[in-house]
């Protein structure tokens, strides 16, 4: 298992800049709770300061002083250029005008990146249920792409998902266009040991990068399918200043950095 | 010196607007989403007077959902998502009951649901999307096929054809419109005319009020006609869809309501602990729901110490530097 | 001080935009419902560029629609409505347009145009109704058969299928979803970081800026950041949605932008006289389409008195009193 | 040819008062421009309080203290309970909670009072184009019912429409029904001459009143179609209050009243 070093940064921190790091200027991004929320303000304010920040509820770029516990919070709201409603964060999220980037978390995950977010066990009397698609079915199926975070463990990526929630690349290769989906997929998977990618042929997953102080074997180890990993690197550290924006003004009272 | 008597058929009292219009066995829509905005007033009513077998239909509703669950008052539930963000990740009634097999339930997508709400309220049967193609939405079907034919149940989950302004062979998921029999709306505003305003963000109780039979609104503030009036563009429901008025201020405690105040963390996690146990649920409903006999009576619980603790900045809407952990 | 850094890449002259997202036989959505708000500054820079076969795609629009078909400008259109309310029944040059066989044309109804620029928002590909069931707009194809293979028109005009969610014999219309190349829409206020709010009616506004590949934005004024912020809840379109942001005072002269001015029932009566004669309408364009090279020059020629005489109220919205006989 | 008297009211007086006559407290009438406007402001401030008068623009109960000249006439958005949008106005009109009255008019009518608003001769190269179809076809599809104003004149009622815009009683009987249609068809036709309604069972167009100064035979000639005058008597004369209010009230100006 990972060594555990003395770190200048913690876990979550280091999850939130890896995903932070893939927004672009003026991609519109989709964020939920937790993290995911850190990585898109963390984004907006480090390298995408054009990026806009939206949410499923129909809260765009609220001003995000303080973090909102949900996606309905108040907060999101807050300072917003517009305050609409889910009709319209839809028909922003599947605009083909648009480069939009969302954040999900998952319970489960496959190799071609599909997400299970509903049950464990027979869909009909789980041994756990859990909150069901919100918005991640739609988010998967319309944005242009999708970054999940991940706890990384054995039985979080399976081989096979109990419930498909959110598609993913479906069975790999064209199997998602094929099933009548123009654009989107999985760009990346950001988990506590490293970051994923998927494969631009088979669209199955493999390592693209493990943070210092993990190697490779550790991914192998935790992962419930084989997984290649002959194209990792080793993650940059967190800067100076993605840490500082990061603590300083993204999440000052630690609500979600913990 | 307020004038009512525009809408002095619509406005009761909350025991007569529930018994009024929400019968045994009703589908019924809340507003709000997640911890903000539901109707909690009304729901803590409804479980007060034994309202049964609810069959709810939510894209992505929180507290309100769970309290109605675990006081039993739900047969059935048609849902994206049932979670309090950070305060509940899976709302803990909702999970127990369907891991005991206690209710029927159907799973879309917040999407999903939102698309069905707006034809409903269009008045069209279907609406199509492509959201969901390839997943088990699709594949699998929470509802017992017997079911289908009773009222308010869609004949079918879902309908796939080929888009038929294109060759090629395009997919597309056809929903079924949904037209509840009463819609819970908890808003700032209701005017003396009748007209409703939402601050905020408003998700999708617009559609939901439209696509509904029966629309009761409990709100934070009666004004004046002028106010209502000077800014028509603001405003989200004429008078005429609203069929109950009920001034009810902090209705939507402890979830938050724009501008008048935060969701209360401290009740949420109170909460939180005592949903994940039966006894402790069952004490929660008798303190704070069988308890009271009115929501005057629950805010004396609640406390003005809290009450002031949240009360919301006007501007930013919520209340800054909330002990929120 | 103005701080424009938001909309830098945005802002530009109406030449500039007209020129750089309007393209011979472009797909066109215009803003505004016949005397109203019809992005008239925009049409007039469009014709003195001599923008040809354009495919103008409206619910009911009025005076913008009839000037383009007048210059020449217009190969077909699909349309609901074209009329100036008690100012023309039925635009002039439309009519002499159809009845010559020098445009084509296809007939739908005001919901139906609304609800296929709905589902071209909402990125879905056709949307379901009942109305027209019966009528010629079903029985009668208005474009011929041969451009139903060009782009932009759709392979159908419409398509009828059964309610699959209904046993009984239930039949519903499917209309194919709208995209235009270019939406043109005049508005009062444009924000610093770009966020557009349309005050009064929307008509369809905001379903065919969303529908459109570009929406060149003509407004009033450009507001505060701060002004544009303060309540949200108002605003119509984020900024992301707009490509070009032109500063246009009275961009919609002759036609009304409720809170600035009202239409103006002189000219719209000078137009009505010259529509009616081609002799006339020829001069017409000359003097004040031709004839002046902006928009400014235009409001010259208008006039101050005419400018003040048709100044809104801000509260009623209007100019109370105007002389519109 | 009805008789020319002297009269203390104008036919559009008359038709004005005769289409607002029909109008109950707690409808939601749906008016257009010219007398429809009229007659519903009519309505609202003699008999019917409690109606709401709305239109296809989205304008909903405006003070109308001046009469708009177009549906989309700033008039039309002041004073209102809501502005909002034409699938608003839509959404409605058609809703199966209210009862929705329509006024229409049209350059042709039949006898089950199907409306021509778009072209008369052949559909694509027209002797006369009209403006179309505009929200007429909606709501002729959607209203609960329908009350249309006409000159009463030979070529405008017709044994067969040149284009059929705006579905009425269809074919008569059930046909309306069978197309899939729940509710609506005309109620009522108003014209210089009288009031028509349509039969229960054959959905026939029959005359039910007839003005003041003018007599059955006047309207059998002026009628295209066979037309049952059997049940057709005298309309009752404006009142004062009708015609003082239609007068200083609704259109001071005389805008539409000439």
């Amino acid at each position: 298992m990972k060594r555990k070093t003395e770190k200048a940064y913690t876990e979550k921190e280091m999850m939130t800049i890896s995903a932070a790091r893939f927004i672009k200027d003026r991609d519109i991004v989709f964020a939920g709770t937790g993290v995911s929320m850190l990585a898109a303000t963390a984004a907006k304010r480090i390298y995408a300061p054009k990026a806009v920040v939206f949410f499923e509820t129909g809260g765009i770029d609220p001003t995000l002083d303080e973090i909102p516990m949900a996606v309905a919070d108040p907060r999101v709201m807050s300072g917003t250029c517009m305050n609409s409603g889910l009709i319209d964060a839809f028909s922003i999220l599947g605009h083909r005008k648009f480069n939009t980037i969302a954040f999900l978390g998952a319970a489960q995950i496959d190799c071609y990146g599909n997400l299970n977010t509903t049950a464990i066990g027979d869909y009909h009397r789980p041994t756990t249920r859990f909150s069901g698609s919100g918005g991640a079915c739609d988010v998967a199926s319309l944005a242009s792409g999708v970054i999940t975070f991940m706890q990384h463990e054995k039985r979080r990526f399976v081989e096979t998902l109990d419930y498909l929630t959110s598609i993913g690349w479906y069975q790999g290769g064209d199997s998602r266009q094929e099933l009548g989906f123009k654009r989107g997929g999985p760009l990346a998977v950001v988990t506590n040991l490293g970051v994923m990618r998927f494969d631009d042929e088979t669209r199955k997953m493999y390592v693209s990068a493990y943070y210092p102080g993990v190697i490779p074997q550790d991914i192998i180890d935790n992962t419930g399918f084989s997984i290649d990993v002959s194209r990792a690197f080793e993650s940059e550290l967190p800067t100076k200043d993605e840490l500082r924006i990061l603590r300083q003004e993204v999440d000052p009272q630690r609500l979600i950095l913990g | 010196m307020p004038d009512y008597s525009e809408i002095e058929d619509k406005l009761m009292s909350l025991p007569q607007a529930i018994q009024r219009f929400v019968k045994n066995g009703a589908q019924i829509a809340l507003s709000g989403f997640t911890i903000t905005r539901n109707p909690m007033a009304a729901i803590y009513e409804m479980i007060r007077q034994g309202i049964k077998d609810i069959h709810l239909v939510c894209h992505s509703n929180g507290q309100g959902l769970d309290v109605l669950i675990g006081a039993g008052c739900v047969k059935r539930v048609e849902i994206a998502y049932a979670g309090n963000g950070r305060y509940a990740p899976t709302c803990f009634r909702f999970k127990k009951a369907i891991q005991r097999g206690e209710i029927q339930f159907e799973d879309y997508s917040n999407y999903q649901m939102s698309l069905r709400f707006l034809a409903g309220a269009q008045g069209i049967p279907f609406i199509p999307t492509k959201s969901g193609l390839g997943t088990d939405i699709l594949r699998k079907e929470g509802f017992p096929r017997e079911i289908r034919t009773e009222r308010k149940v869609a004949s079918k989950k879902y309908e796939i054809i080929h888009n038929p302004f294109n060759g090629e062979n395009d997919d597309v998921i056809l929903l079924p419109a949904l037209n509840p029999d009463v819609m819970l709306l908890h808003t700032q505003y209701v005017g003396e005319d009748g007209t409703i305003r939402i601050k905020g963000l408003t998700f999708a109780d617009i559609e939901q009020a439209k696509a509904a039979d029966t629309v009761i609104v409990t709100c934070e503030e009666i004004v004046s006609r002028s106010f209502i009036r000077q800014d028509p563009d603001q405003n989200s429901l004429p008078a005429f869809f609203v069929d109950a008025i009920v001034k009810i201020p902090h209705g939507a405690h402890p979830t938050s309501c724009f501008t008048f105040y935060d969701y209360d963390p401290m009740h949420l996690n109170l909460y939180k602990r005592a949903a994940q146990d039966d006894a402790a649920f069952d004490e929660y409903l008798r303190e704070w729901v069988y308890g009271v006999s009115s929501h005057e009576e629950y805010l004396e619980k609640v406390g003005k110490e809290t009450l002031s603790k949240i009360k919301a900045d006007k501007v930013l809407g919520y209340a800054p530097g909330l002990d929120r952990k």
